[in-house]
């Protein structure tokens, strides 16, 4: 047995193998295709302080090896949160970390505050990079200064580990990656979903109600895992990488790139039982190649020069 | 809810873009219940990328059946499959129709456009089961959009047909047939149906005005089938509240009078 | 027969169907497998002042539905081009379009310059937006002010259309094709490839002995399509849309959102036919749909308010 | 050089791992010379995305030959294909083995190493149509990666296998039964080629030593495979200028002294 714990900051988890957000769920939905407990952790879906609507559908597209959803962020909100979901998830001895949202900054901090007298939360996981909330996908991840400024915020009212999400829909992601960790973000995971569209010919409409949506999946790994790539080589916190992983290999790549950990997406609702199967294929990969933590192998891409 | 990784097909039908397949699957078929679906994979690797839904055309024993109309590329890589291939099925998910106790001795009237027919079978032989009688209307553009009537004739269910182009049973849409018949004296309790949207809409009309209680089987783009990805939303009432809600939990068997016909939502 | 000729400023095309800069060789590459004259046009192979020698193999990965390259515009340079190539390609009535490099904005000048003078070009395409020349995929195509100061020396000095190539590696695409506008280019052409890479686990290295490349193919269609649409809705000069087509639904696409003309990449390699398959398929959209000249579906997206 | 989008399998012979495909294919069997190959298409829809290459094992009559190992995704969608399928072929494409009007009454080895011995079959039927010799030197790990040995047999071929296991003809790698055979006086006068880099490379060592001509097969990976990707340069000597030449032009077969081994190109 190798020994697949990380640290992320002042977090451990026992493996790097994380579910990301938007496609767990609340977490409860996959009890019937796993234990729970075998996972690195899981990011519930993205909580605002009100329940939201979400967008109207269709609200998903397929691509080549891609999908675009632009579900809107429709959840439950924070109170109903902690009320109906929270409990439950306390039965389990796994990393739970909450994406939080909002739609200004002092709405994230309202989120962070409410839920910081909440056990059973192990971090929070900052959500500056949805592009399906406001037309033409703005945010506060695609400019370092409304990085900075909302990350400060929240980690002056935190007391939990603070992961910042970023966008990929930017020019420089190192410079937003900088500003996250000069605000106090303890760690930043990357990336979200690309801004995308599809329309259908024969209509003329775009395939998705609300226009533009974010692109996940396998298409999106390779871009993904360069920018994980740069961040990690620039960057003193620890790096979480996301996009398109299906399998172990996938998520071996992300760590030799330098990634501490990774956030399995779009692949749960493709195979449920994926974040187990990587932790597998890792615990396999560390056998074959006698690697007795898999610490060793984060950050050693073999780059000639 | 399970995941079957390894589901034979033990037998395969097929009609020109017609195809039923028998799934060795005892763990899903034992909790198969009518109008529930399954999510079928059928990508080679990561393209197409998502699964599939199907209704369970039926479950019997170790088997489930499922029935498709090849049009798009995951079906299209379905109906390539052979018998003795393995595929990989989640099931059975969402919430089926409804069966109560007191059907007993009435009369249902299961209304199927299309691969709508898909779910009807397995209700039919529940319905029978418990003690009621049940009519089918069947309906296609032509003849070749039927090609399971004579599984329903087979097990003894009273079908009654319709084609747009008249090459089989009456000419028109099914539900003119169907609504020729209540002008005709025709009495039902209840009424299920699955089909295009637009067939459904005109069902959900009919039986308002007449009152009859009336399940109807949506269809909406799936990311999961299991209430994971909020994808498959629509706009019905839940309770007093409508809202977006998700057709594979909620459904895809609804009330008729819980759907919301808006625009951009069921049509 | 409807009539699919387009106009991109001063330059007719006889159809919207370009084949897209580095895909199509210098042009004589494709002929085995079709007559030229019955394209839009086609982009030869990017080219600077000297001949290049490139990056080192593998220069090649695929990904899910993508693939990512490091040639580095190996090439010929402009003069051979002009004494061996470009001789042999006047033979075709069709738009030759030569696509232009430079490691500073002097390079690009003098490759102009240099054109200028040679019969048989129509137009220019300006490739400030290559991925794989510097480490890290820097290029003028970043930012506003850089891409200004290029496109206003060359336009200075072009004596034909110019065409400004952009980079999907942005923030703000839209900012970029506004300072190409501004500084008198004739139309945009957009995306080139998004910066990507991919590790092999077993060895520990880059796939690409490059270390970066540049993703192509039917995975970025959604992300580019999406670049098109918002550029197409915000500048006044004819945009060309690039990035993942291999069917006229995926043309049609495009020209729905905007696009006056479309450019073909990798599919060229994977269906050498691909061009006038696409051209094939307007033609037959347009009978089906009785539409006389293709450009009455130009920015016809039905977008619901 | 055709591009063949209905080329029909017309047989299909398998072996674990290994697959021989007959293609009708009359323009490119016409056409096609020993060393040369074909890219195929085994995609659906859009993934893997580009097509494979594979040498050409035979071309008479209306139909070529591919015989291939199931490595990936690509050869192994292409393994799945059935008698009686089409598929997607451009060829015959590069530049293939030379065989000059001297070699009439000359001696020629061929080596090949596992799925290298694609080329050699047809390189053999060619020599011995201009009234050369070949002796077929035939390498793998064990007995099962030399399928094809008895095609080389029936056609009245000399020839001499090695397994790294010893199952089969000589224990250990081709080329060292190759050497062995030298040092027992066996003497050609060309040597051909193809298998894996390090096999090839001490294939070039071997015949510079002895100043034997040598031609070698090399692999790469391939975009296009008609000369408009730039993808499967490596360095090699074209005339005097050593540089990045196109392996699917200037091979896939070259001259061993045109080729420089160094790292990150070959090996
Ligand atoms: C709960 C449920 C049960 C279903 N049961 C059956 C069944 O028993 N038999 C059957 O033949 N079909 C059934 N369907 C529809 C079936 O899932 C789609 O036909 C199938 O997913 C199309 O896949 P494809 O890759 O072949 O087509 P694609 O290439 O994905 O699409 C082809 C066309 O079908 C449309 N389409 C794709 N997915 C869906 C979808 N989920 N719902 C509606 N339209 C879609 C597309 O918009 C497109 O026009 C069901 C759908 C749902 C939601
Ligand atoms: C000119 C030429 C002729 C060839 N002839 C034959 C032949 O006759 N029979 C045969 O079995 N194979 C032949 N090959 C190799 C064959 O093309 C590859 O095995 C095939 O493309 C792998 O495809 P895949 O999708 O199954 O594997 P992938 O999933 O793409 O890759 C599986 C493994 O094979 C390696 N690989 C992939 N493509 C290539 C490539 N082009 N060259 C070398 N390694 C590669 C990958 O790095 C990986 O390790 C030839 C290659 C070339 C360049
Ligand atoms: C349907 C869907 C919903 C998502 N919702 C959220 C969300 O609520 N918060 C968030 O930070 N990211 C959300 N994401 C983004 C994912 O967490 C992840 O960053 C992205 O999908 C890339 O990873 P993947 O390629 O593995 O899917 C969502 C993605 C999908 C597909
Ligand atoms: C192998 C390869 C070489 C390319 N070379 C060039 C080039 O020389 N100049 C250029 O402007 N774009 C170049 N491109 C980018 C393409 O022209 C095109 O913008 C990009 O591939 C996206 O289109 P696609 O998805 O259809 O391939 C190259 C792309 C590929 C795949
Ligand atoms: S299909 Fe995913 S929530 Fe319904
Ligand atoms: S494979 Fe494309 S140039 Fe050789």
């Amino acid at each position: 047995m190798s020994d697949l714990s990380v640290n992320i900051g002042s977090l451990r988890l026992k493996n790097p193998v994380l579910a990301a957000s938007g496609t767990f769920g609340y977490g409860m939905e996959f009890t019937p295709f796993m234990d729970l407990n075998e996972l690195g952790g899981f990011v519930v879906k993205g909580l605002y302080f009100s329940p939201r609507e979400g967008n109207p559908p269709p609200r998903l597209v397929e691509t080549a090896s891609g999908l675009i959803n632009a579900i809107g962020l429709q959840g439950i909100g924070v109170k109903r949160f902690c009320e109906e979901i929270l409990p439950q998830l306390r039965a389990y001895q796994t990393a739970l970390i909450v994406n939080v949202c909002g739609e200004n900054e002092e709405e994230y901090a309202s989120v962070v505050e409410y839920l910081n007298s909440h056990e059973g939360i192990a971090a929070y996981e900052l959500n500056i990079s949805c592009p399906n909330v406001e037309k033409g996908g703005m945010c506060p991840a695609l400019k370092p200064d409304s990085t900075y400024s909302v990350v400060k915020l929240v980690r002056s009212v935190s007391s939990r580990p603070l992961i910042t999400k970023l966008s990929p829909n930017v020019s420089d992601i190192v410079e937003i990656a900088l500003s996250a960790q000069e605000a106090g973000s303890d760690a930043v995971s990357l990336v979200n979903t690309f801004l995308a569209m599809a329309v259908d010919v024969d209509t003329k409409q775009p395939k998705l109600a609300n226009v533009f949506g974010g692109l996940s999946g396998p298409a999106i790994k390779p871009i993904a895992l360069r920018m994980v790539f740069q961040v990690a080589s620039q960057i003193n916190i620890p790096v979480i990488g996301i996009g398109g992983i299906m399998s172990g290999e996938d998520a071996l790549e992300y760590l030799i790139c330098g990634a501490k950990a990774v956030e399995v997406g779009t692949s749960n609702f493709i195979d449920p039982e994926t974040c187990l199967t990587v932790v597998q294929d890792l615990e396999q990969y560390c056998q074959t190649h006698g690697i007795s933590r898999i610490e060793d192998i984060i950050g050693t891409l073999d780059v000639k020069q | 809810m399970k995941k079957d990784s390894r589901a034979q097909i033990t037998r395969k039908e097929s009609w020109r873009e017609y195809f039923l397949l028998s799934l060795e699957s005892p763990a899903i078929a034992q909790d198969a219940q009518p109008g529930q679906f399954l999510m079928v994979r059928a990508s080679v690797d990561t393209h197409p990328l998502l699964r599939r839904p199907f209704s369970i055309f039926s479950a019997e024993g170790k088997s489930v059946e499922i029935f498709f109309q090849k049009v798009g590329l995951g079906t299209r890589l379905l109906s390539e499959k052979q018998e003795g291939d393995t595929i990989d099925i989640i099931g059975p998910l969402g919430t089926g129709f409804t069966v109560e106790k007191e059907i007993k001795g009435k009369h249902s009237a299961l209304i199927g456009g299309g691969r709508g027919i898909a779910p009807l079978y397995f209700l039919s032989q529940k319905l029978k089961a418990h003690g009621g009688t049940a009519r089918v209307f069947y309906g296609g553009k032509s003849v070749e959009d039927l090609p399971v009537r004579e599984r329903f004739e087979k097990s003894g269910t009273t079908l009654s047909c319709a084609t747009e182009d008249g090459s089989f049973g009456t000419r028109g849409l099914i539900t003119e047939a169907f609504e020729a018949e209540l002008n005709n004296g025709f009495t039902v309790s209840r009424i299920y149906a699955c089909g295009p949207e637009l067939m459904l809409k005109k069902i959900a009309e009919i039986t308002a005005a007449l009152n009859i209680p009336a399940e109807l089987s949506l269809e909406s783009v799936m990311g999961c089938g299991f209430g994971a990805c909020w994808g498959c939303v629509k706009r019905i009432r839940k309770g007093q509240e409508p809202g977006w809600h998700k057709i594979c939990e909620e459904g895809p068997v609804l009330k008729a009078e819980d759907i919301i016909w808006e625009l951009g939502n069921n049509e």
